[in-house]
């Protein structure tokens, strides 16, 4: 007999909170909150569907990149971006939502995900910034998610970070090697960065005042630290990485500080992150109809592999 | 020489150009798990592709496009994105625009069957690096095979919708089966010198592939006739349908942009 | 009352065979035998069909012209080929059968259109090759119709043969223009007329000796000419063209025949012209599938443009 | 100089690109005479584009790109195929990719009626070039904007589903509306000078004209939102959508193989 079965609750309780207090991590079979569990499939369903609607952007320059062997590698890359979606609705899944109802959240709607990718992606160094920059700060995002509290999605995060960490060194090596090329190809990866740098800093959600749920998510041990404390971290990783590159980070405001250890710098436009949040940012409505007119198109191929199961179950 | 490159440009074009076709479903697919296998699909017939235009860059470099001065592309790049679509070798079959998803079926079922009858047989090749790119696609040839088989099979067997658009993607891509098989002369040339195969002896063995699988399927070979070229000449002899230069507008328009780029 | 209403059918026949043979018009109100008619309708639908299925092979081309100017020649074109396609529809229904109903026919396939449509276009030169020899061939053709029998199919062959005329300089000055550029033009020039050369001559039908409907319809003066004949006019008028070009025909029998004072020239091969015919050409699905599909499409807009109608006719 | 081009350039690439997405109808219309009156404004809008590029390289002969010695092509032509998509100044909305009749229905109609009341106002432009091009647009549009508010009206007012589709085509394009009235300090300076006209100030004229068609087609003004740019930068900027770039891939693939071609 395990503790889930018939244990009263504030037994149970106090056994989920020993577990959390020890780093433990929570698993499937085991109880937990109900608030804990809805918290936790908010956020890794919205990492998913972020994983699938970033397929777009970088999906959107499979077809013209312009040697084979960056084809080979973009497409390799919008590939994992497909199995880490399909590794977080696994995840997903095994706290009782299935992937079917996560997308029909998506396509509704009802469910969010990851801003960064209402933006467009305009030239071919974009993919090499979305490497670089958006990988990056996803990066900073998800390390401490291996070890966060519940079981099946800190060990979807490791796969995932190891993946991620491989796409950013290899954005950030496109960059570089475009920078070696002509003063177009320099150009061109400077505006891309210019583009990139304020939507990186904002993946990183809404200061740590205006973020109302980061206590409890942190008591939870789902998020390991505030949204104030990565973004310092990001900030300060892409520095020399910028320089490294050639290329100048587009903020007045960046200065290192001694007293601090760390970089001072500026604020995104916070209004135009809420206008992405609320739907109307640059491509959410293009990307949202990709999404509705592929799982669409799709309907009848599913149908048809539900009833030639059933018909091989039968016989 | 020529005959080993232009050979080696056929075979690489073909899978060029399907792969192009089959990457155009990422992020398109019924289903995550599909859109990772057609990725992979895409992404080995890629890597095939960059072999074999390698292979005919370097035994003739006379068929490789001039580009400008300090330009670093490499070879099988210059001919992937500088020739004109009257310069590619592919069959019609592989340029065809997509359709649905029993479309992508067929697709992969029949250019699979085809080449992987082909590459078993050029696995003997003389030159040791078609062989070896016979040797590794065999094996990934034979799982797009397994891959579409299954789907094809599924969509037969699964639901009346499922089984006219798989029967109506079946009759739309037959016409273009027959041209597979034509030897060109270069193809009977390769074949002679012992470092190409023949397209015609491998039909049987092919077709008697596909029959399996449409009897699993419990499917009608088709019917449809054989679509004409032009002037008795097709996608070997570098005679293309309409849907063949736009695609390569597109796949060529960044590295066309930048002459001297660094990707 | 006119002689239509109430005379008898012999009399009514011998009017009109009288009225032929004045080489007078028939027209809509006039008495006219079933065949007559029935030969009338395919023949001008088939005309109609060309016209709009032979907008898709030049329309291939509007988003890639490589001009402005050349852009807008050949939008305007196309707008034409539409404009042809409903004066001849128009012509079509004064015997009787609506525009729907004929595009019906040709969606089903039961009606033909011209094969010469069914080839690709696959340079910008078949835009001007198109305009210089499949204009050209149909010019040919269409000349003599202008006197046709039946008045309404003949006024619209004046409007169609005005217009394809100057389409046919417009291609000409294109190919001409072209030649005076760059080797791979001149290149480009060659290869689109090696292509459309033999299928321009397969335009004017089979050879004589097999295309048994031609001596009725000669008889009924709907048909002026035979189709070797205007084989021959096209040829003997293409041959100082081309020479004026600089361009060679692509036809090794190809030479001028003092005694006969024409030029012989070689045979196309028929059996790819039966291909075409039965289906099987290189654009035949393509070309069905793309009219069907905008046919479909339209569905809708043309019930909605009938319900609204209606709304304002009952109001 | 650099404003009165850089204000042509920005009408002129607006024609274009919408001139372009309308002649992608052509051989796509519900019926013949739609095909023809779609080719007729896409035809109209590019003989204002090919004007107005005109005057832009007239203006300010650096705006050109330079092609290679050799190169024929007039300056519009260099405009218009030799840019790369930042590079242009139309606004986004004209470079939405097609959707159903319902949408090209509403893009006509907003498109002409905020054109229209634009080139009212630029009939008065001090540059005689402008001044022409707009007295002769007028015309143009009047006829473009009578053509959809027709159809606006019929689809409102035809079947449930020529109704619905018809709302759902004026809710995509909506977002894109309020950036067509952002006055870009080029257009600013422009207006100052005389020459060009400020967008703000024909926001209301253009909208007294949306709402009568709205009010004849009983159809309730689109409440969707403002779409947001990026970094507050929107087309006018030269920061577009990802549709540009993908339009002109394949707009300027030929220009772009015969850099010293005759067309």
């Amino acid at each position: 007999m395990t503790l889930t079965d018939h244990a009263p609750d504030d037994v149970l309780e106090r056994h989920f909170e020993a577990t959390i207090a020890r780093n433990d991590r929570i698993e499937p079979r085991d109880w937990m909150p109900e608030g804990y569990r809805k918290t936790l499939v908010r956020q890794i369903a919205q990492h998913a569907h972020s994983e699938i609607i970033g397929m777009q952007p970088e999906g959107n320059w499979i077809s013209r990149a312009p040697s084979l062997r960056r084809k080979a590698i973009l497409l390799a890359k919008v590939q994992d971006e497909a199995g880490h979606g399909l590794y977080l609705y696994s995840a997903a899944e095994t706290l009782g939502v299935s992937r079917l109802e996560l997308t029909e959240m998506l396509i509704s709607g009802r469910q969010k995900y990851s801003s960064i990718f209402n933006y467009p992606t305009l030239s071919y160094a974009d993919v090499g910034t979305i490497g670089w920059l958006v990988d990056g700060a996803a990066i900073c995002n998800q390390v401490p998610l291996c070890r966060t509290s519940y079981g099946p999605y800190g060990r979807a995060m490791i796969r995932v970070c190891k993946e991620e960490s491989f796409h950013q060194r290899q954005g950030y090596e496109l960059l570089a090697t475009m920078m070696r090329g002509t003063d177009e190809q320099r150009a061109m990866v400077q505006e891309s960065v210019n583009r990139f740098w304020w939507p990186a800093l904002m993946m990183f959600g809404p200061p740590d005042a205006d973020s109302p749920n980061t206590a409890q998510s942190m008591a939870w041990g789902i998020k390991r630290n505030t949204n104030d404390e990565l973004r310092q971290k990001f900030v300060d990783m892409s520095v020399p990485q910028a320089e490294a590159l050639g290329v100048t980070l587009p903020d007045p405001e960046l200065i290192w500080n001694e007293e601090r250890g760390h970089h001072d710098f500026g604020q995104p436009d916070w209004e135009e992150f809420m206008e992405g949040v609320k739907g109307n940012g640059p491509c959410n409505a293009q990307r949202m109809a990709h999404r509705r007119r592929a799982h669409e198109d799709g309907a009848w191929v599913r149908e048809a592999a539900t009833a030639y199961a059933a018909k091989q179950a039968a016989s | 020489a020529v005959t080993l490159s232009t050979y080696a440009l056929m075979l690489g074009d073909d899978s060029l150009v399907m792969s192009h076709r089959i990457a155009e479903w990422t992020s398109n697919a019924p289903d995550l798990e599909d859109d990772i296998a057609l990725s992979n699909i895409a992404l080995d017939l890629l890597g095939q592709a960059r072999l074999l235009l390698a292979r005919a860059a370097k035994a003739d470099e006379s068929a490789v496009p001039p580009l400008p001065e300090g330009s670093p592309a490499p070879p099988e790049d210059a001919l992937a994105f500088f020739r004109e679509a009257h310069e590619f070798r592919n069959v019609r079959f592989a340029e065809v625009v997509n359709g649905d998803f029993a479309e992508a079926t067929v697709r992969v079922l029949l250019f699979s069957v085809w080449r992987l009858a082909t590459f078993e047989k050029l696995r003997e090749s003389r030159d040791h690096v078609l062989s070896a790119v016979a040797a590794k696609g065999v094996k990934e040839l034979a799982y797009h095979r397994d891959y579409a088989a299954r789907w094809f099979v599924t969509l037969a067997r699964g639901t009346d919708e499922s089984r006219t658009r798989l029967i109506t993607a079946l009759d739309s891509l037959w016409p273009l089966w027959p041209e597979l098989f034509d030897t060109h002369p270069v193809e009977a040339a390769a074949a002679e010198a012992g470092v190409g195969v023949d397209p015609a002896s491998v039909r049987e063995a092919a077709e008697a592939v596909l029959d399996q699988v449409f009897t699993a399927a419990d499917v009608e070979p088709s019917q449809a006739p054989r679509r004409s070229g032009v002037l008795g000449k097709t996608g070997r002899d570098g005679m293309h349908g309409e849907p063949l230069s736009r695609m390569l507008a597109e796949m060529q328009s960044v590295a066309r942009a930048h002459l001297r780029g660094q990707w």
